[in-house]
């Protein structure tokens, strides 16, 4: 059981990873990479239980927190070309 | 607490304290204060650790009470102790002489910045030396690095940030081999701690893996080290640092890299291994050479005095090598008793520039015309340093290249004293020119005389000529200093106990 | 098995010499820094490589386990990792001055204009 | 047109609220979990700073400013080495080795729980400290 | 099952750098670094090396990416079309890497458990025997990290704080020109510079 899924994990993430190579634009880039994330997260679980000692989700929950905090950074300098910036919000929030 | 007990432990925890108390304190002549004053305690501590090594022998020291392969420990014989010795003291002297300079190169919001760095490359150097530990040593290889990097990069001239880029590739690629090697030696191995290493490696030796292991480590502490076909990050960065760090790091980063690499090939891989099976002197031997030769030749046609002396240095990393790989007692002596003294001359050479360039504002050879009418005493610094370089009868050179071509002969290796002899007729050439310059040349008429000139400031020519009062001790007295190096060369041809 | 059982070395040596190559090759300071990521890490790699023990479990003393893997090469490599992204930052900020000085961070660019400098 | 510009990334601005206090929380489970699971200060330092980035990210530099001064993180910069250090110098004064726990209570093992304790906080402040710093300075490009 | 997945990403790895060799927009190389980082922490953890899973993904994927897109943002985004052809340094490349194939050649294949590294008795087998007994940690890694090797991270935390301060240093916490002599970030109210775009990005 652990196993199929593992595998069809894996052949997800050769696809999405072919997108992160070949993407024509970079949007297609940070989809794919973004998507990609989220296949490691579930291969990391999947592998978790399948060698029994799912103890160590974790590491999954940082991966998911990494994999959001990265997009949101790589989208903010593509759209903004600055990590600091606070031009979209003048007053409250 | 056992003051005598813990001294190992001091010379590290001590610098290492003060780096984040001076960004604690922030004041720029504070800091600069607590650093002399760590700077003083440790060298007392390595003087302390020193005569016990001297009195009892080897000292061991098991951090957090782990007993050595186990834990890590300080490893403390008489090759490291004198090492530690040469560290803190051209530390403290070069750190009471910068006081003027950083305060007239640094800015002065950053100058607590510029201590802390100090402290941490001290640390970093002086842990290198102490440890018994492969691992460690890349842990505060990476220290004295990155803050080596940091200070070279406070330099005014914006040359000193593409010097310091450059010196943290090839300083990264380094580091990086150094910790291939290191992983290879422990795969063949299963230990990090060097005595225990040094043990195993006879059974081990056989294996593919020790035998990368010696190329990488080899590689990388040559770049870092600084000979011959990897110096090329050495001339720009002892340019364009600030003259207070070209002069620390003259006397002590890369003498620390060939200690360690002493320290591999001739204690953990043993002699036999390295110059035997190895032939580190098919490698090492022309490399050496080709430094001590070309680079003095460069030296010639430099018309900076900074990177005159900065490619001399590489040459003089040759001699060093050179006796390395004599590979006898007597080689290794003179290899030992050579980074000491070249520590010695080549800091208080730059020290000398340094006062060239805090009046002058520049260090170029064909403006220092008459020198010696207007800074008399730094002139005179620099003509007996210089002297010192070229190694005439008296001064610690002489010690040190006397006792070099003496090894030489006695392995007869005759071409290899003669080539010494023809890079010191060199050294004559670059030295001499310069002196030359400085003493009889007259000032042009149509040129301005500089406003203002005047001898540099007291508290920079005082350290300074402490340092020379010690190099002519060591020279007139050379028989001290080569006691000690042949005690440190015994140490390490005779491997761990 | 035993096919395979250096497969793993040899793809990591691939790894290390293709960031070895983009840190000496390319002309971009971020492109070498990039290439310093991957050598860095495929050393990681080979570090971890040695201390896994087929049928080892991670190294976190459990009921039930018998065999771990070695736990010193993680810690090892948990330090320089820690020193890898210390070099990376400094390297980075070196970059950005350098291209506020220069206003290029290619690398015959700038030695082209350091040149210039120094003969005029 | 301001309307629409203040309203533009809400959604994020909402979930990172959210999540934040969250990430502050693992942060400090990772800190304190580290003897039993993978984790310790390095990673919580990571997880804190990451926090703040995205805090940063967000909401812009300059509120995260506000919540974190810039002289605050210097302190404690140089604060987390200052505990790591003083644990030792610590053990040191108490006629001990240089960071040997077991000089910090009567039975070895309690010692070197305290001393573990001490050591992964300093490693955590140092790290959270210098990883946002280090996010400040390559975030303020138009302070 | 594990040496299947093992090798896959493996695999998934030498693409990503072909990648980042190849592609010559930096934004992507960043953004693929980032991913190798990522993969590289996956096999970690295949390899039971869950630690450095961890670090390696919260340091190597996370903030590293962010440190880099922050340096982006001062600088241009292309990698201009040249060095390609280096020949010195590829035949250097190749002689490293011979060596270290040639050297690898002989090792204890991966997974052995009778390599030197595994059966060292003050070492490997101390820290998995003895380590629970005399910290009382199930976490072997956090206690030869903390107590037998803490000597080595001491000075991690050392160089973690050199950088910090060579960061410092070189950028300053509130960029500014660096003649400006102004005081050092004040605190609360922020020195805001002139709205001049050109300023960094000429």
């Amino acid at each position: 059981m652990f196993i199929v899924c593992s595998i069809a994990l894996l052949i997800t993430m050769l696809l999405t990873l072919v997108r992160a190579l070949l993407g024509p634009t970079i949007f297609d880039r940070i989809l794919a990479i973004n998507s990609f994330g989220t296949k490691t997260v579930l291969l990391i679980a999947v592998y978790g239980f399948l060698t029994g000692r799912p103890d160590f989700l974790d590491i999954a929950l940082v991966y998911a927190l990494i994999n959001y905090i990265g997009t949101i950074a790589v989208l903010k300098f593509f759209e903004y070309d600055d990590l600091g910036s606070d031009a979209y919000q003048q007053d409250d929030y | 607490m056992d003051i005598a007990q813990q001294l190992p432990a001091l010379v590290i925890v001590l610098p290492m304290l003060a780096a984040p108390l001076c960004v604690l304190i922030r004041h720029s002549a504070l800091c600069w204060a607590l650093s002399v004053f760590t700077s003083l305690l440790t060298f007392l501590s390595a003087f302390g650790l020193f005569n016990q090594v001297r009195a009892d022998g080897v000292i061991r020291y098991a951090i957090g009470g782990w007993a050595a392969p186990t834990g890590i420990e300080y490893y403390v014989d008489m090759a490291n102790a004198s090492m530690l010795l040469l560290v803190s003291f051209i530390s403290l002297i070069v750190l009471l002489y910068a006081y003027e300079s950083v305060k007239k190169s640094v800015v002065k919001a950053k100058h607590y910045l510029f201590y802390a760095a100090w402290m941490l490359c001290l640390t970093g150097l002086l842990g290198i030396t102490i440890t018994g530990d492969a691992f460690n040593v890349f842990v505060f290889l990476e220290i004295s690095s990155l803050s080596m990097y940091m200070l070279i990069a406070f330099g005014s001239n914006r040359r000193a940030l593409t010097a310091s880029f450059r010196y943290l590739i090839m300083g990264s690629i380094g580091a990086s081999f150094i910790l291939i090697g290191i992983g290879f030696l422990y795969a063949a191995t299963g230990t990090l701690n060097m005595a225990d290493m040094a043990g195993r490696i006879p059974d081990a030796e056989a294996q593919r893996a020790v035998l990368v292991a010696f190329s990488f480590l080899t590689i990388g502490l040559m770049i870092k080290s600084a000979v011959f076909p990897l110096h090329g990050w050495l001339a720009n960065a002892y340019q364009y640092a600030p003259v207070a760090v070209t002069a620390f790091l003259a006397g002590t980063a890369t003498k620390v890299s060939l200690y360690v690499l002493l320290r591999f090939f001739f204690s953990i891989f043993g002699t036999e291994y390295s110059f035997g099976y190895m032939l580190l002197n098919v490698v090492l031997l022309p490399a050496a050479i080709v430094s001590f030769i070309l680079l003095s030749l460069v030296a010639i046609f430099q018309s900076d005095l900074k990177r005159m002396l900065a490619y001399s240095s590489v040459a003089q990393v040759g001699y060093i090598v050179a006796a390395f790989c004599l590979a006898t007692e007597q080689g290794l002596t003179a290899g030992i008793v050579h980074i000491f003294n070249h520590g010695i001359i080549k800091t208080a050479l730059f020290m000398s520039v340094g006062c060239m360039l805090f009046r002058l504002g520049h260090t170029h050879r064909n403006s220092l015309d008459n020198l010696i009418s207007t800074m008399p005493f730094t002139v005179v610094a620099f003509i007996i340093s210089g002297l010192g370089l070229i190694g005439v009868p008296l001064t610690v050179g002489f010690v040190s290249k006397f006792t070099l071509i003496g090894a030489a002969m006695e392995k007869g290796w005759w071409l290899v004293g003669a080539l010494v002899l023809l890079s010191s007729l060199f050294a004559v050439i670059y030295i001499g020119r310069v002196i030359e310059i400085m003493l009889f040349r007259k000032v042009r008429v149509n040129e301005p005389a500089p406003v203002g000139m005047k001898e540099a400031p007291l508290s920079m020519l005082v350290p300074m000529y402490a340092l020379i009062g010690v190099s002519i001790w060591f020279g007139v007295f050379g028989t001290t200093t080569l006691s000690v190096a042949r005690e440190a060369a015994l140490v390490l041809l005779g491997g761990y106990q | 098995m035993s096919i395979l059982g250096l497969y793993n070395y040899w793809v990591v040596v691939a790894l290390m010499m293709a960031g070895l190559y983009i840190m000496i090759a390319r002309y971009n300071l971020i492109k070498k820094i990039i290439g310093l990521g991957v050598f860095q890490t495929s050393i990681f790699y080979l570090y971890i490589t040695m201390g896994k023990v087929h049928g080892g479990t991670a190294p976190i003393l459990a009921e039930g386990y018998p065999l771990y893997s070695n736990p010193l090469p993680h810690v090892l490599i948990l330090t320089a990792i820690v020193v890898g992204v210390a070099t990376t930052a400094v390297a980075l900020a070196l970059i950005v001055r350098i291209y506020e000085e220069y206003d290029t961070i290619e690398e015959d660019e700038l030695k082209s204009i350091e040149l210039a400098e120094q003969e005029s | 047109m301001k309307l629409y510009v203040r309203q533009r990334h809400r959604v994020l601005q909402v979930v990172t609220k959210l999540i934040i206090p969250f990430v502050l929380l693992f942060a400090l489970y990772v800190q304190f979990h580290g003897d039993y699971g993978p984790g310790g200060g390095f990673q919580a330092g990571v997880l804190f700073a990451s926090a703040f980035i995205l805090h940063g990210l967000i909401f812009g530099l300059q509120r995260t400013r506000s919540v974190l001064t810039p002289s605050l993180l210097r302190v404690l910069m140089a604060l987390g080495v200052l505990i790591y250090l003083g644990t030792g110098i610590v053990t040191m004064l108490l006629g001990h080795n240089l960071l040997d726990y077991a000089a910090l209570a009567a039975n070895p093992k309690t010692g070197q729980h305290w001393g573990i304790f001490a050591v992964e906080l300093g490693v955590g402040v140092t790290v959270t400290a210098v990883m946002v710093s280090l996010f400040y300075s390559f975030a303020s490009k138009r302070l | 099952m594990e040496l299947l997945i093992t090798i896959v990403l493996l695999t998934f790895l030498v693409a990503i750098v072909i990648g980042i060799i190849v592609l010559r927009d930096l934004l992507s190389g960043v953004i693929l670094l980032g991913l190798y980082s990522l993969v590289a922490a996956g096999v970690f953890i295949v390899m039971d090396a869950v630690d450095v899973a961890f670090t390696e993904a919260a340091v190597g994927s996370g903030i590293s990416t962010i440190l880099f897109l922050g340096a982006l943002s001062f600088t241009r985004h292309e990698q201009k079309p040249r060095g390609h052809d280096s020949i010195v340094a590829l035949a250097f490349v190749c002689i490293t890497g011979g060596l270290l194939i040639y050297g690898t050649l002989d090792m204890p294949h991966y997974g052995s458990a009778v390599s030197p590294a595994q059966t060292h008795p003050e070492l490997a087998v101390h820290f998995l025997t003895k380590s629970a007994g005399e910290t009382g940690m199930p976490n072997v890694v956090t206690s030869v990290l903390a107590s037998y090797r803490g000597y080595d991270t001491l000075g991690e935390v050392v160089v973690v704080f050199t950088a910090g301060i060579a960061v410092l240093s070189l950028l300053g916490l509130i960029r500014r020109r660096p003649e400006d002599e102004a005081p050092e970030d004040a605190p609360g109210d922020l020195p805001k510079l002139p709205d001049d775009k050109s300023e960094h990005n000429v």
